[in-house]
């Protein structure tokens, strides 16, 4: 028997648990040529601000063993303009639509989260909460937890869209982080977002990004979000959207086995988009080789 | 657009780290502009993720070939591949070079490897033109036959003099603009390092000269998804926008590009 | 001119900047037939406890892309046991010897340290403060500052060794952890450790440690380890060793860029311990190169 | 013990999964004895870090070899090395197998790969023995050769019955032991799958048998210096401490494992 593999996160189905990682994967038009977007459980578009916003200077990203470091910086062209441009795209597609969004105070956040809600085709908003505080000196809103609720229970009262905030890897306790975004009224959680890092030209002698630090992805960082898929998994009853370095079913069916309900692709799309079929396929032929017939059924009883 | 496994069909090193690679190519070569890139997945890189972007230097039937420098890390590894090799290639990717009109008269600027995309284009012109190309020494100038095969005019100068004028490549550019520039509605294609695109991009907008530049820019997914590679230039309505080298570019016209401090 | 490698951290004079990072490296001998140890700046071994313990069950590694995840778990003969079987060993090297210990509760480093300062031949204390505080339910030393300051303020009062905590990378903020430990009386602080991480066989879906999670290490935590070493080392005066996933003479050189003034060497190790002198020759050649006459002037001005 | 860059010579399979490697290795050919392994570096191994262990196999002047059989990532892309290829080898590493006295009579138990030491060790023995070798199909029964060439009789066992006694191979061996056991002063020398290891070791204790068992457990150093393998077993005052299975072994007698629950 074929296995099922949708899944239900919040209420949004989703035909098998695949999505992609903010960020990795553009806004839908960028791989629509290679990779055929039905095939994706859903898409989740770079992240979105209240108005346009133009991101750091480059060199933005520095390669590394094992993955790469970006300070991309989140540009994006604000939520009217991914509306007009790249919405109209996405409802072209049997595809649910997680929009990433961000903001530099409390009361960005929550107004971004409002303007999108009003526009049709777009499934859940995604809370990127590892972003600087400008407020509090630029400490991340994701590494402290009172900002962390503040940030996700603003969001929640402006929207009817299940919110889905995204922690950040570096915090101590990912499970204090996981229980606060659901006890401020998150439908999932995601993680984790890149770990802060530094790359420095030796020859140059200074930072090789011109933001001077960045943030880790990439399979070297696989076995690290495992860990907190694993711990976060195990404090909440909401679902939980993993991402961190998978690469191939085998780094993908870790996370399912971690209690994540869905896993996002990211930098190995740069490499290799064409991953998501493979590892669609991958996660099928487990199954059928496990003799599950849900995807449910594959998280490991530990 | 696609990704590709692809089969090595010839490897030549031809001096001082600059090697052609052939490969069969069906798909990409099918559908190859000059001026297009392609984005390779260099075999047993230790480590390594991303891909590396190489202009397309000819194409032929079903065979692609590119003429790469061994600069860094990956470069140095590709040089270790061998013909029968199975690679993949994503491409062709982002825009191609404007092409003249037949009373226009072409310039190509080039250093180092960037002659490469402006030999692919120079056969293709409906126009022969002239080519001036610079480098370090004498083993940075390459692909003269090419331009020779095509009729093109050619000067060459290097930093050290070991071949042509001394000196940058602008130099004769700008001795032969002198006296022939007014004369021959000429178009600038120029390819190369930074620096000489500069110069030669702010020559030409000075001087009122269509200019096209390809860019060179650390590049992510090469697809434009990922942001890694942009550029600010002016829109048609003169406000500063960043457009992404890999999707919006690599060619960009000289007038566009807003040139930062470094 | 010969660039002078040596330099002096906390009065421990090494002959260049490379030592080994605990626990990869034995207690001396081990390696002794593969690498002069007179080449090494100075030796760092393997954790040890007042008592000797017995560590994890197996099995205690998992390699990883770009690195392995360990839970070896502290295994060590205790004071006693490595005064007796190592350190008469270890006279007869011109080399340092800086002695990691670890314990379960403040007492228990105490202790450790005082034991070990009535021994001669030993240089200077490791303090490993990323062990789980048993007392505090298991949370590790090194993820609070409270705690981080109790168990160094504690060795420093019974020993006049010099002391240098190794911090944990675990935490949000490393430079509020840098400047405790300078606080509290550090002559020099050591960073970072293992990232906290998890390994799942798919296939007979369990975790893959005996101890389900370990410590990441290896070139994937190279990055994280430079961002952390230029924070630590932007706050503090003491001198930093800098440790995690250096591989070879570049990925050592950014540390010493970052600020630090010493680089262990841990999981290459396990590779290729000759990458010691490689490394050595390395930071030889760039300092060469760049005119550096003393090793301090790499640091780069940033 | 030295880390030696070696050349490979021959690179042969041998059917389901298994090969034998073959390469120049002076200096550890110099000194390796039967039951000793090497740390080979799998070269063009994405994002690996660790060294793999392999049992010598045979040392012929200069040359070693090792038999393997590829079961994971590395052993996998140990198969595409090719002739000529340079690796990097640490070794020999551990102890060895003590060799038995003229008046006694080896018996060597083995399944899958774990002939390979087996089949060293009975070429330097001063006395014939016996070989009992299991796997899960005929195609796993190895090394046959190399023992008949030095006059050991041999009994095989496989899973699936298709050559040889039909089940495990302790099941032969118990056989001859009640035939012979008593008479010849027999010493085990076992290398396999840790439950044969353990049904070997256990019979042995139980009936006073020397008994050699050469343990596999994953390793980092490979050295003594991590402490990724090791294996509790009773002191000579019977005390229960931890041994690295790298450096104070591979080879333990049975008598002094400690078995440990599943
Ligand atoms: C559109 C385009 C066309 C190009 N065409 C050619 C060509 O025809 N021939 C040729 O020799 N080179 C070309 N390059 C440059 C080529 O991509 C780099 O030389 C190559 O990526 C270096 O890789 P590496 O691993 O050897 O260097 P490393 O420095 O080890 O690479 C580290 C990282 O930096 C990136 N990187 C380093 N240098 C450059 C660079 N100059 N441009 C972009 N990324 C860089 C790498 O891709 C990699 O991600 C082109 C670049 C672009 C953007
Ligand atoms: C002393 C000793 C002698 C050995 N001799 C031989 C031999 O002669 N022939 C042979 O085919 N194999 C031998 N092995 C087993 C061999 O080391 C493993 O099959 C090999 O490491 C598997 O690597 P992999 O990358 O293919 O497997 P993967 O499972 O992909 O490897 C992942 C990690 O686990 C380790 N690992 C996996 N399986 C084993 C194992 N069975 N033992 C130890 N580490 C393992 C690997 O070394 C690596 O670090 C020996 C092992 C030991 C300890
Ligand atoms: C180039 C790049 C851009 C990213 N942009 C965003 C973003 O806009 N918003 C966000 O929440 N995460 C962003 N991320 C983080 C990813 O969504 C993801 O959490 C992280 O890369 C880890 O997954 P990976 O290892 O599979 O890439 C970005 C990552 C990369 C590499
Ligand atoms: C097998 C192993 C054992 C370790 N044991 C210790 C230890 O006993 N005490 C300690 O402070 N750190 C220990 N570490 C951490 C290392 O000292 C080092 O901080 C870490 O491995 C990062 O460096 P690397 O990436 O160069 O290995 C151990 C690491 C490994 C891989
Ligand atoms: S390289 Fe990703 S947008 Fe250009
Ligand atoms: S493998 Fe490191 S001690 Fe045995």
């Amino acid at each position: 028997m074929k296995p099922d593999l949708s899944i239900d996160i919040a209420g949004i189905k989703m035909k098998n648990p695949i999505t992609v990682a903010s960020g990795t994967f553009g806004y839908g038009p960028e791989y629509a040529d290679l990779v055929d977007l039905n095939e994706l459980g859903a898409i989740t578009v770079k992240g979105i601000s209240r108005e346009p916003w133009d991101g750091n200077s480059l060199p933005r990203i520095a390669e590394v063993f094992g993955g790469m470091v970006n300070a991309i910086g989140l540009q994006n062209p604000g939520v009217e303009g991914f509306c007009e441009k790249y919405l109209p795209f996405l409802r072209n597609y049997d595809l649910p639509v997680i929009v990433n969004i961000w903001g530099k105070t409390v009361v960005d956040y929550a107004e971004t989260a409002r303007m999108l809600s009003d526009h049709e085709g777009i499934d859940a908003l995604e809370v990127n909460i590892s972003c600087p505080n400008i407020k509090e000196g630029g400490i991340s809103f994701g590494t402290v937890p009172e900002s962390s609720a503040e940030v996700i229970s603003a969001v929640r009262k402006v929207t009817k869209l299940p919110i889905i905030p995204k922690l950040s890897p570096n915090v101590s306790d990912i499970k204090v982080f996981a229980k606060v975004a659901e006890e401020e009224g998150a439908d999932a959680i995601s993680l984790i977002n890149t770990i802060p890092a530094m790359v420095i030209d030796i020859d140059k002698r200074r930072p090789f990004l011109a933001n001077v630090t960045g943030g880790l992805s990439g399979p070297a960082i696989h076995p690290v979000a495992v860990k907190m898929v694993w711990e976060a998994a195990s404090v909440v009853d909401i679902p939980v959207i993993a991402m961190g370095g998978a690469v191939d079913a085998k780094t993908v069916i870790e996370f399912l086995l971690a209690g994540a309900t869905a896993v996002a692709l990211g930098t190995i799309n740069f490499r290799n988009p064409l991953t998501i079929t493979e590892v669609v396929k991958g996660i099928e032929n487990y199954m059928v080789k496990n003799d599950f017939e849900s995807v449910d059924q594959i998280k490991m009883n530990f | 657009m696609d990704i590709e496994k692809v089969i090595v069909e010839e490897h030549e090193y031809v001096g001082n780290d600059y090697s052609v690679l052939k490969f069969k190519a069906p798909i990409v070569a099918g559908v190859a502009s000059p001026g297009q890139f392609i984005h390779l997945l260099i075999p047993r890189l230790e480590g390594s993720i991303l891909r590396r972007p190489f202009s397309i230097y000819k194409v032929e039937g079903e065979f692609i070939y590119i003429l790469y420098k061994a600069v860094g890390r990956g470069t140095k590894v590709l040089m270790e591949v061998r013909v029968g090799d199975k690679l993949s290639v994503m491409g062709p990717l982002g825009n191609d070079f404007p092409v003249c009109n037949e009373d226009e008269f072409p310039v190509f600027i080039a250093g180092g490897f960037g002659v490469a995309p402006l030999s692919f284009l120079a056969k293709t012109l409906p126009v022969k033109g002239h080519l001036f190309v610079g480098g370090a020494s004498n083993c940075d100038i390459l692909c003269i036959d090419d331009f020779e095969a095509v009729d093109c005019k050619i000067s060459i100068a290097t930093v050290d003099g070991s071949v042509g004028e001394q000196g940058f490549v602008t130099k004769p550019f700008m001795t032969w603009y002198k006296e022939f520039g007014k004369k021959c509605k000429p178009v600038i294609y120029s390819c190369g390092p930074d620096a000489m695109l500069r110069a030669v991009g702010e020559f030409a907008v000075a001087n009122d000269i269509k200019c096209y530049l390809s860019l060179d820019k650390h590049m992510g997914c090469g697809i434009g998804a990922c942001l890694a590679c942009v550029q600010k230039v002016y829109d048609a309505e003169g406000t500063i926008v960043q457009k992404r080298v890999c999707k919006d570019g690599p060619i960009f016209s000289a007038e566009s590009i807003v040139w930062e401090e470094e």
